[in-house]
């Protein structure tokens, strides 16, 4: 009987290497950093054989840098990690809101940020926060690396840009311009341990008197990859978020949804919470980037 | 029983006998036992909701590595139609062998349909998968109203209606229909101020227990089998599976492992003699554990409800008349708790003229269990909910108009007999008298009461009680410990004897070393396995007197028992020492022998709960979300022997009704499939989904029972459902009548009431 | 594919064993050590009962590859104990009756010996959003969280 | 005479009779009272109903005591969960 095989390289020349040779000889590789979501997977529809290529060893996935310029998040770092570390919440609180947000504490000693967005399910917590955050996906290959933005990442429901041989070694974050700030909701029935039913993240960026000068909104769980909506920032733009600008930026992210009726929500349901999270989510994130209360 | 009564051992909090297993993970429980050789059982389930079984092959599968035995319904004894002497929901041998495997139909999604035994899990697995059926696919009945329409799908071509006058041309998915009637009910709303009419839905929810159904079998070539089952009856398995199999019952012995709850869900068998047909056809020890997609898919839950409620009062608030039709899902074969769901709908209340019509109603969905309490909370939420609103039309206090028609003492229940001493009343005045009833609601919050009731269940019950060489004391009984009895067994083996409550050892014994014991259901066990732990305790302290009298050479009956110790009567002319149990003890060999008190009975006069719950509520309204901000839960418990696991009972069934109420529903598709089998999407309570819950225990005695218990496990989940209903409609001023009220539910409702 | 070999520290034991690279670790521990304290509820992450900690960090063993534990720490509820003197944890909820039915405890157990580890005042909030992912469907909680704080009572007093 | 009551549904075993006064000192005695009247009804009902006797509710009776003004009750057996 065929089965599975383990892989864990301690270097990227190595994963990448063991990548090619296994794609030479046709047996399917699948990368494992937190596993989270692929062990259920695996065990639920998913039980074809293959090797599993784990990259929690290498230094590129698990570095977290946040630096003078950037910030670089590796993909395997576990949500535990992230959330203790106080310069990213400080930089970054939505985006750390959002992995905090990820299943129990049990998950979050596993699950990562590079897993959840290669996961890439609609409704993955931290992919509004990372497109509102203007996350670069940096992706190794035998022919060096490449970047592409997080929004282009999530290319369909389960499935992302990654090219056979290719590896997510972590995302890259500009350094957020002063007075900027991000907070991400999401909606689910209970208080805990739900997938979103909705999730918007915001990002917001305030001139001295409290103007938003720049805005990037992002709406998961409501399309089959999560949104960036431009339309939305555009309607916070030049606005001190007052409640009829927070109105448009909600009606503009609801116009941009497309749900579906699922057993987690309707679609007119999904419509209308998508806008309350994003009102919501744009006046904490200008809270944060010093807005007057 | 004497009321002023002093206490030594129980009403303590003391530590339960099996705790420190339970805390280092030493107990084990259906998943943990493993013998030399076991081998792995795993059943292939139906992918439809309702199919003709063309054909099974297991050729290719039987030549799959590792696989030692495959059984399809062929394999299984033909079983005659046979009613399961047993409550409501029992139901009918042939239809639970018909349950356990497939024949030729499947009925529900999940319906086993053959079962395979290798050597490790994956190898079970990649067998199932080899096994070819080929099914014709039928339309499958998925709700009250499509199987009782006129031209529905019958599921069970030989099933009439029962409980009409006379038997019925064509079948049915009606199994059963139940009338209760008192006065003249027309005549009662015609007299009333104010009639109302309400229609109810409660979906199919699930006990939840944590842990999956799981079992161990092994059978010899003599054909004597001995079964590890996480089961709340072991006994109850026993029989089962004996008819399932066409075995004799002294030929299988079923030991009760630890059980990780059940919730009435552990009452029947499912892979218990699959297990053992897997064992005989493979010569090893199998052992079978559900995964919980298995465990919605294929257990029993609860039934869903269309309940129709109608109310006459008065302007004071008495009531004229009470009307119900209920209709209860059974799923794929007859047996729902529609029954007691029709005598508990208005049992709270005095009322002359009442009507309640039930209805068993099949449907292609999991044969229901029993779960907590089965069939009260669906009924009494309508009731409860329409009589909130009844109390919003005249103006009352919720609490005022319930006192005005409680049933106390003396009234003859719905049901039909009169109430002995019940805590009804004093229920309703400590919830009005409670400190949290007065508790200021700030905007979007809301405030709801409702009552609940149940009857409690007496039945069959051993003991026996082993003094030992050293004077300590082991009982032996055969009820699992589900939530705590092992404490409170003890507890009350050491207040009659008069020994320290650490004296006392508790052991439940295997079907062949404790005496028949009914099951761990019906809040009986405190009280009914408790009182033959008493009598049995009785029985050693008589041996005691008596060999206490041949140790100082006077008469049995010149003997008292008092603290622990035999003591001459007062006057008794005799200079002796008491002795105490470990003396007579340590003496008995030269006295008679051992030491061994027993008792079985069937007991009866177990004492009806009431409860009073009301919960405050804050609702979301942009996302329709609603939070329990505060509980109480305030119960009738008769006596409460371990105060700890008694106010454990009363918030752990809070917190399933609170589930019931908020989220928990099963999520159908269009083909009959559950689309949310697992703890992702059918959502129970969590930690932080829940405040701290308040209860307050009212103790009326029970006359029935030595020191005044009454059942307390089931009556908490009743009340819970309408509370959180009633509660939410007073914060979101919108009535919601079907359940749960999910978020989609609650924010559609306002939308449609702001429009 | 053969097995693979793995070698690993279980409760401070150095521990060997040979599992199937798409073992759970739960299984391993459960099957091939022996160690059935560690309880499967969902084997999908949503109910807790597998709690154990990988190098100090809580975790679901159901999500677990039992060959990612080479050369780490696996601490289970069967390590929670020193001898036989119960944690202050354990000793708690068993005062407070926390448990019912004990087949989330040890699940329970070991969670809350990770949150203490890290946050010893814990908030009432804040033990119940950390101990969301164990479900009880016993208790209603009330009492486990009591027995939570009582635990870091005593913990806290015991440091000092 | 004691009072004894049959519910709706189980009336139909005493041809919709649903309340009779009895003569009889146990449920033994009136299971063969009912029995001569309505030949065949022990069957339907030892076993598959449960009866209340003054309030107390019993799965199984049989030897049980019925005074001159005791009320029985007829009921659908209840076991719960």
């Amino acid at each position: 009987m065929e089965s599975f095989a383990y892989a864990a390289p301690a270097t990227l020349d190595e994963a990448l290497d063991i990548l090619k040779s296994h794609r030479r000889r046709k047996v399917r590789t699948q990368l494992l950093a937190g596993g989270t979501d692929m062990l259920v997977q695996m065990r639920t529809s998913d039980r074809e054989p293959r090797v599993i290529v784990d990259i929690k060893k290498l230094k590129e996935t698990n570095r977290l840098n946040v630096g003078g310029k950037d910030t670089y998040v590796g993909a395997a770092l576990a949500g535990v990690l992230l959330t203790a570390d106080k310069q990213l919440v400080a930089r970054h609180p939505g985006l750390v809101e959002a992995v905090d947000l990820i299943g129990s504490s049990q998950i979050q000693g596993r699950a990562s940020l590079g897993g959840n967005l290669c996961n890439a399910s609609p409704a993955g917590d931290t992919i509004p926060a990372i497109i509102a955050n203007g996350g670069v996906c940096v992706i190794a290959s035998a022919n060096g690396t490449r970047e592409i933005a997080a929004e282009k990442f999530v290319v369909g429901v389960g499935r992302n840009a990654l090219k056979p041989g290719e590896i997510l070694l972590g995302i890259r974050f500009p350094k957020p311009a002063k007075r900027t700030s991000d907070a991400y909701l999401r909606f689910i029935p209970r208080s805990e341990m739900d997938i979103a039913v909705a999730g918007a993240g915001v990002s917001i960026t305030l001139d001295k008197s409290g103007k938003c000068t720049a805005a990037r909104v992002a709406i998961g769980a409501v399309a089959p990859t999560a949104l960036l909506v431009p339309a939305a920032a555009k309607a916070l733009v030049g606005t001190r978020l007052e409640p009829a600008a927070l109105q448009a930026a909600g009606a503009a992210a609801s116009d941009a949804s497309k749900p579906i009726t699922d057993k987690r929500g309707t679609v007119e349901y999904r419509r209308s919470i998508v806008a309350v999270l994003v009102r919501r989510a744009a006046k904490i994130a200008a809270e944060r980037a010093g807005a007057l209360k | 029983m004497s009321e002023a009564r002093q206490f030594n051992a129980i009403g303590r909090r003391v530590i339960r006998p099996d705790g420190v297993d339970k805390v280092t993970g030493r107990a084990a429980f259906g998943a943990d036992y493993t013998l030399p050789g076991t081998i792995y059982g795993k059943v292939l389930r139906s992918p439809h909701a309702h199919a003709r079984i063309v054909s099974i092959d297991t050729k290719k599968a039987s030549r799959m590595p590792g696989v030692l035995a495959i059984v399809t319904g062929a394999d299984f004894p033909k079983v005659g139609s046979e009613e399961i002497t047993g409550g409501e929901g029992a139901g009918d041998y042939k239809d639970l062998a018909t349950n356990v495997m497939a024949r030729d139909r499947v009925l529900y999604h999940g319906h086993a349909v053959a079962a395979v035994a290798a050597t490790s899990v994956a190898e079970a697995d990649a067998a199932l998968a080899a096994i070819k059926v080929r099914y014709e696919k039928l339309r499958p009945v998925m709700d009250i109203d499509t199987a009782m329409a006129d031209d529905a799908v019958v599921i069970d071509e030989q099933l009439f209606t029962s409980g009409l006058p006379e038997k019925p041309s064509k079948p049915s998915n009606v199994a059963t229909v139940m009338e209760l009637k008192r006065g003249d009910v027309e005549a009662g709303f015609a007299a009333a101020d104010i009639v109302l009419e309400g229609t109810y839905r409660t979906p199919t929810v699930h006990q939840g227990y944590i842990e999956p159904h799981a079992c161990l079998a092994t059978i010899n070539q003599g054909g004597q089998a001995t079964v590890w089952a996480s089961t709340q009856g072991h006994f109850d398995v026993r029989s089962g599976a004996a008819k399932v199999l066409g075995m004799k019952v002294s030929d299988i012995k079923v030991i009760p492992t630890e059980i990780g709850g059940g919730f009435g869900g552990k009452t029947t068998i499912y892979v218990e003699p699959v297990a053992i047909l897997l064992s005989r056809r493979s010569g090893r020890p199998v052992k079978m554990t559900m995964t919980r997609e298995e465990v919605f898919r294929a257990s029993g839950p609860a039934s869903a409800t269309k309940c129709v409620i109608k109310i006459g009062a008065k302007n004071d608030g008495t009531l004229t008349a009470m009307s119900a039709w209920l209709a209860y899902e059974a799923g794929a074969f007859k047996g729902s708790s529609m029954a007691p769901g029709a005598m508990c709908v208005f049992a709270p209340y005095k009322v002359d003229n009442f009507l309640i019509r039930g209805f068993d109603v099949l449907v292609n969905k999991p044969k229901v269990a029993a779960y907590r309490a089965p069939g009260a909370p669906q009924s009494m939420y309508a009731c409860e909910s329409l009589l909130d609103e009844l109390a919003g039309k005249l103006g009352m206090d919720p609490i005022d108009l319930r006192l005005k028609n409680a049933v106390e003492e003396g009234c003859q229940a719905a049901y039909g007999p009169k109430f002995n001493a019940i805590g009804f009343r004093e229920c309703l005045e400590a919830a009005k008298r409670h400190p949290n009833y007065s508790v200021p609601l700030g905007p979007d919050e809301g405030r709801g009461v409702a009552a609940g009731f149940w009857f409690n269940a007496g039945m069959q019950s051993s003991a026996e009680i082993h003094i030992n060489e050293d004077g300590t004391v082991t009982v032996i009984e055969g009820n699992p410990d589900i939530g705590g009895s092992r404490a409170s067994m003890a507890m009350m083996a050491a207040e009659e004897l008069g020994v320290p409550y650490e004296r006392v050892r508790v052991q439940i014994a295997d079907t062949e070393s404790a005496g028949y014991t009914n099951t761990t259901g019906g809040s009986r066990v405190t009280f009914a396995t408790g009182m033959a732990v008493i009598q049995a305790a009785r029985d050693i302290i008589g041996q005691c007197k008596q060999r206490a009298a041949s140790t100082w050479g006077i008469d049995g009956d010149m003997v008292d028992w008092a603290d622990g110790k035999a003591i001459p009567k007062p006057g008794v002319n005799a200079d002796v020492k008491p002795l105490t149990l470990a003396n007579i003890a340590s003496n008995a060999a030269r006295t008679g022998g051992p030491l061994l008190g027993r008792a079985s009975l069937n007991a009866r006069g177990a004492g009806p709960g009431f409860s009073v719950n009301f919960a405050d509520v804050r609702v979301d309204r942009e996302t329709g979300k609603l939070d329990v901000l505060r509980f109480t839960a305030i119960q009738d418990v008769g006596k409460a022997i371990h105060p700890s696991y008694v106010e454990g009972q009363l918030q752990g069934g809070a917190a399933q009704g609170i589930g019931w109420a908020l989220n928990e529903e099963y999520v159908y598709n269009k083909d009959g499939v559950m689309e949310n089998a697992g703890f992702l999407d059918y959502r129970i309570p969590v930690a932080s989904d829940l405040p701290m819950i308040d209860t307050q225990m009212i103790e009326v005695p029970n006359p029935s029972h030595p020191y005044g218990v009454r059942g307390v496990g089931e009556t908490p989940i009743v009340a819970p459902l309408a509370a959180i209903a009633n509660a939410s409609c007073a914060a979101t001023g919108v009535r919601i009548r079907d359940l749960p009220l999910s978020p989609p539910r609650v924010l559609a409702a306002l939308e449609h009431a702001a429009s | 594919m053969a097995k693979v070999h793995v070698s690993t520290s279980v409760n401070g034991q150095h521990t060997e064993f040979l599992c199937e690279p798409n073992e759970s670790l739960l299984d391993v521990l459960r099957e091939n050590l022996q160690l059935t304290g560690t309880k499967e509820g969902c084997a999908t992450g949503d109910c807790g009962a597998c709690s154990v900690t990988i190098d100090g960090t809580l975790v679901c063993s159901c999500l677990v590859l039992g060959v990612e534990i080479a050369g780490k720490e696996v601490g289970t509820i069967e390590g929670i104990a020193k001898g036989d003197v119960l944690h202050p944890i354990q000793q708690k909820f068993l005062e407070h009756a926390a448990l019912q039915c004990g087949v989330c405890t040890p699940g329970l157990i070991v969670a809350t010996k990770s949150l203490l580890d890290s946050n010893p005042k814990p908030t009432e909030e804040e033990i119940r959003y950390y101990l969301a992912g164990n479900l009880c469907r016993c208790t209603g909680y009330d009492k486990i969280v009591r027995a939570v704080q009582d635990a870091a009572q005593t913990m806290r007093g015991k440091r000092a | 005479m004691a009072s004894v009551f049959f519910p709706d549904h189980l009336a139909q075993y005493t041809h919709g009779r649903r309340e009779f006064d009895v003569n009889v000192s146990s449920f033994r005695d009136l299971l063969e009272w009912l029995e001569v009247r309505y030949p065949g009804i022990s069957e339907k009902l030892v076993g598959r109903v449960a009866v209340a006797i003054d309030g107390d509710i019993i799965h199984d009776p049989f030897l049980e005591t019925i005074a001159a003004n005791s009320e029985v009750h007829f009921l659908h057996r209840i076991e719960g969960g």
